[in-house]
């Protein structure tokens, strides 16, 4: 049985280590928390913190205290506060370990599309051309197909890109895969997930 | 040298033109200068672009000049949350450069700090280094971006003292350090005003040498997604 | 009679408007300070600092709060600190509306050298170069002439500069002169000094 | 993840070796890490390349590791403090690299903002132009300056919490923040490290992510010039 949203954020997780600095995407990556279990990770929000903590309880809403998603959020003691010049400075310069996020489109080559669909409503690309190009490690979390059943692991960007070969590792709910020399590699398979399944699935070279 | 203005209206006086350059501080709501943009709004003012973030929602930030058809431009990394805005774009009444949201905050800054280029990875590759000089360093590929120089910059802060140093407050510093440096006036709405040496020298997010006018009001401080937790019972 | 250090200084001073942030150099445009009188000045330490205030009394000397020129000084009530790259940011940014530096040549054409004599001990122009080349105004104070009684105020520069056409005004012992399209133009005469004396003192072109 | 080390001695085991390039917070003698620079000397690694403003007095600051010839290269803005740096660099021992102080700053700053280079007036027309990129923007010509991207960077700071949050005092802050950016590893000496959670999240000069190792001793904090004025008696 592939793995539900909760399960390839658990995946996630486990790609992280003690002491990492990392900054979570909005939709599945932002479960990825619920799951570091007893590491030591800072979560940074790029609007200009570091240290995020969880929703705050109703009735303790702060207008001064928001994700990059714009969602009410909480400080923990280890917080710290920085403009967004700082904040993409430190993205830029390769201070964040690691991150985490959605994509509509994977390339064998490492290319990531998650930020605009031509002739569809166009939102910008926020933080994100911003967070891949600069970030330590790059780990999609996305499902393997979308909704027409379509593999979302392609040869080729058929979207606009957010980056040029960018991305580490795609977790999806059929599996993990390595981005390497040649093509993407099987790290493993969701439960229950064949790899002629996987396969199937996937447009982009396996090798 | 008094800096410290009535209203937001007076604060602004003989500053604006149309077709002006504004960089304005913000994210999403949070932090935006609210009470400055209404009266940007009153003053009728047009042909407005506005380097910031977002555009704020229909009826809030930006937003209530795009109802009013003040902005010709945005350059945004972000435009996602206003239907009025789309509306337009979609209708080639209103022009859009979509600037990722570290370069934006950089071209800003650049600017402020009297630089008028610099070369970064983001975007390379991508739609965004469309027409832009690339130059190698170190063997990897780099984009030229030139800094944002705006006629006048529009930043909220949480206090000031009387010479403008300026502290803000949590997520809402964001953008307006960096909006503030780029305009050649800078004009702020803060919730407080407090004397002179009753702010921490060592605390001071944005010296007073950037602030050229300065307001106190009230701020309705908008929440755009209100997000929480279950109290775990005892 | 030609002025003395502090009727330079106060000549300097005159310059000044009320709301202006100022850098003030090493010598004789530090005696500057003494003489702005009620005018709200603020003055900057390139090292990090804006609204500089006097030496400290002895005994409350702080190794932790020295100006541009390593002095021990004191804070005031509008004092802020900021680090060396937001501090040669607002410099370069042009955001310091005069700096008033001492010099040993200025050319006509606003040249300026005061950092470096060939053959001689190198100590380095600190952050000379920044300031000439960002502040909305640079103003020399200087003697008129070096010890060998030969012309500070050159058709051409001959030592290395620290920057080019940058002067705006200089101040010396015997007047005042702006820098102006073609060459140097008198502004005022020391006390007792003749328009004669001081185009004998001067090699630049005046018009 | 500890941060915290015993000593300077044991928070720099493993990141020295010969021939690399240290960026150095520090002004004069003001915010300099001397337990550090202590501690480098000790361990006896040569041929060093310091990114630092000034090369300290003959003995004190970097000055001691000049005596003891263990400084290759210079990059600082002045040097005029240190009559064995003047010996060695006139006898041909020393490389020196003269950078204006604030494009020291920036050069810090950029690298560790991963922007490899920047544009600046600062120098045009000076020595300091010759053989770098020219460039025109809005008709005025600027030079191109690179990031330094250093090995090590060795900081300064007033006080740490255990993640490695910076507080900085007074004008002791200076280069610190820009070097602590620039390098691959970051050691840092404070005079106190307090419990995580009693600095001001919104009063943090730099957030732990630059901090790698962090030790906790007594500083010398020596002055250079010490001016006074007197006390007018009533």
């Amino acid at each position: 049985m592939p793995w539900d949203r909760n399960q390839m954020a658990a995946r996630a997780a486990n790609e992280l280590e003690d002491g990492m600095y990392v900054n979570l995407g909005i939709g599945i990556p932002t479960l990825v928390a619920n799951y570091v279990g007893d590491k030591d990770i800072t979560l940074q929000s790029e609007n200009g913190m570091l240290g995020m903590g969880p929703f705050p309880y109703e009735g303790e809403e702060d207008p001064d205290l928001i994700n990059a998603g714009k969602q009410t959020i909480t400080e923990l003691r280890r917080t710290a506060y920085f403009d967004s010049a700082q904040s993409f400075g430190m993205i830029r310069g390769g201070k964040i370990a690691a991150a985490i996020l959605g994509a509509m489109e994977v390339a064998e080559n490492g290319d990531l599309a998650n930020w605009m669909i031509p002739g569809k409503l166009v939102k910008g690309m926020g933080g994100a051309m911003d967070l891949v190009a600069g970030v330590g490690r790059v780990i999609v979390v996305m499902d393997h197909t979308n909704k027409h059943g379509d593999s979302k692991l392609l040869k080729e960007c058929t979207l606009p890109l957010t980056g040029k070969g960018v991305v580490d590792m795609i977790i999806t709910n059929l599996g993990v895969l390595d981005v390497v020399e040649g093509g993407l590699r099987i790290v493993e398979l969701a439960d229950g997930v064949s790899e002629d399944e996987l396969r199937a699935a996937t447009e982009a070279t396996i090798v | 040298m008094k800096k410290v203005y009535a209203n937001a209206t007076e604060a602004l006086d003989g500053l604006l033109s149309d077709g002006m350059l504004i960089a304005a501080g913000g994210f999403g709501l949070c932090g935006i200068p609210e009470l400055l943009l209404n009266a940007i709004k009153d003053s009728g003012v047009k042909d407005l672009t506005f380097a910031s973030n977002n555009a704020g929602v229909d009826d809030f930030g930006i937003g209530i000049l795009l109802q009013t058809r003040q902005v010709k431009k945005m350059i945004s990394s972000y435009v996602g949350e206003n239907a009025e805005f789309m509306r337009q774009y979609l209708s080639g009444e209103l022009e859009l450069e979509f600037n990722p949201q570290g370069t934006l905050a950089e071209r800003m800054r650049a600017a402020g700090c009297g630089i008028p280029g610099f070369y970064t990875k983001t975007g390379v590759g991508t739609v965004i280094a469309d027409g832009k000089e690339h130059k190698d360093f170190g063997g990897e590929t780099y984009i030229l971006e030139e800094g944002i120089f705006a006629d006048l910059s529009i930043v909220k802060a949480w206090k000031a003292d009387e010479t403008g140093n300026l502290v803000f407050r949590k997520t809402a510093r964001n953008f307006n350090p960096p909006a503030a440096m780029c305009g050649k006036v800078c004009v702020v709405e803060v919730e407080e005003i407090v004397p002179t040496g009753s702010l921490d020298p060592d605390s001071i997010h944005l010296p007073g040498i950037y602030v050229h006018r300065l307001i106190q009001g009230a701020h309705e401080k908008r929440i755009e997604q209100r997000t929480v937790r279950q109290r775990e019972d005892a």
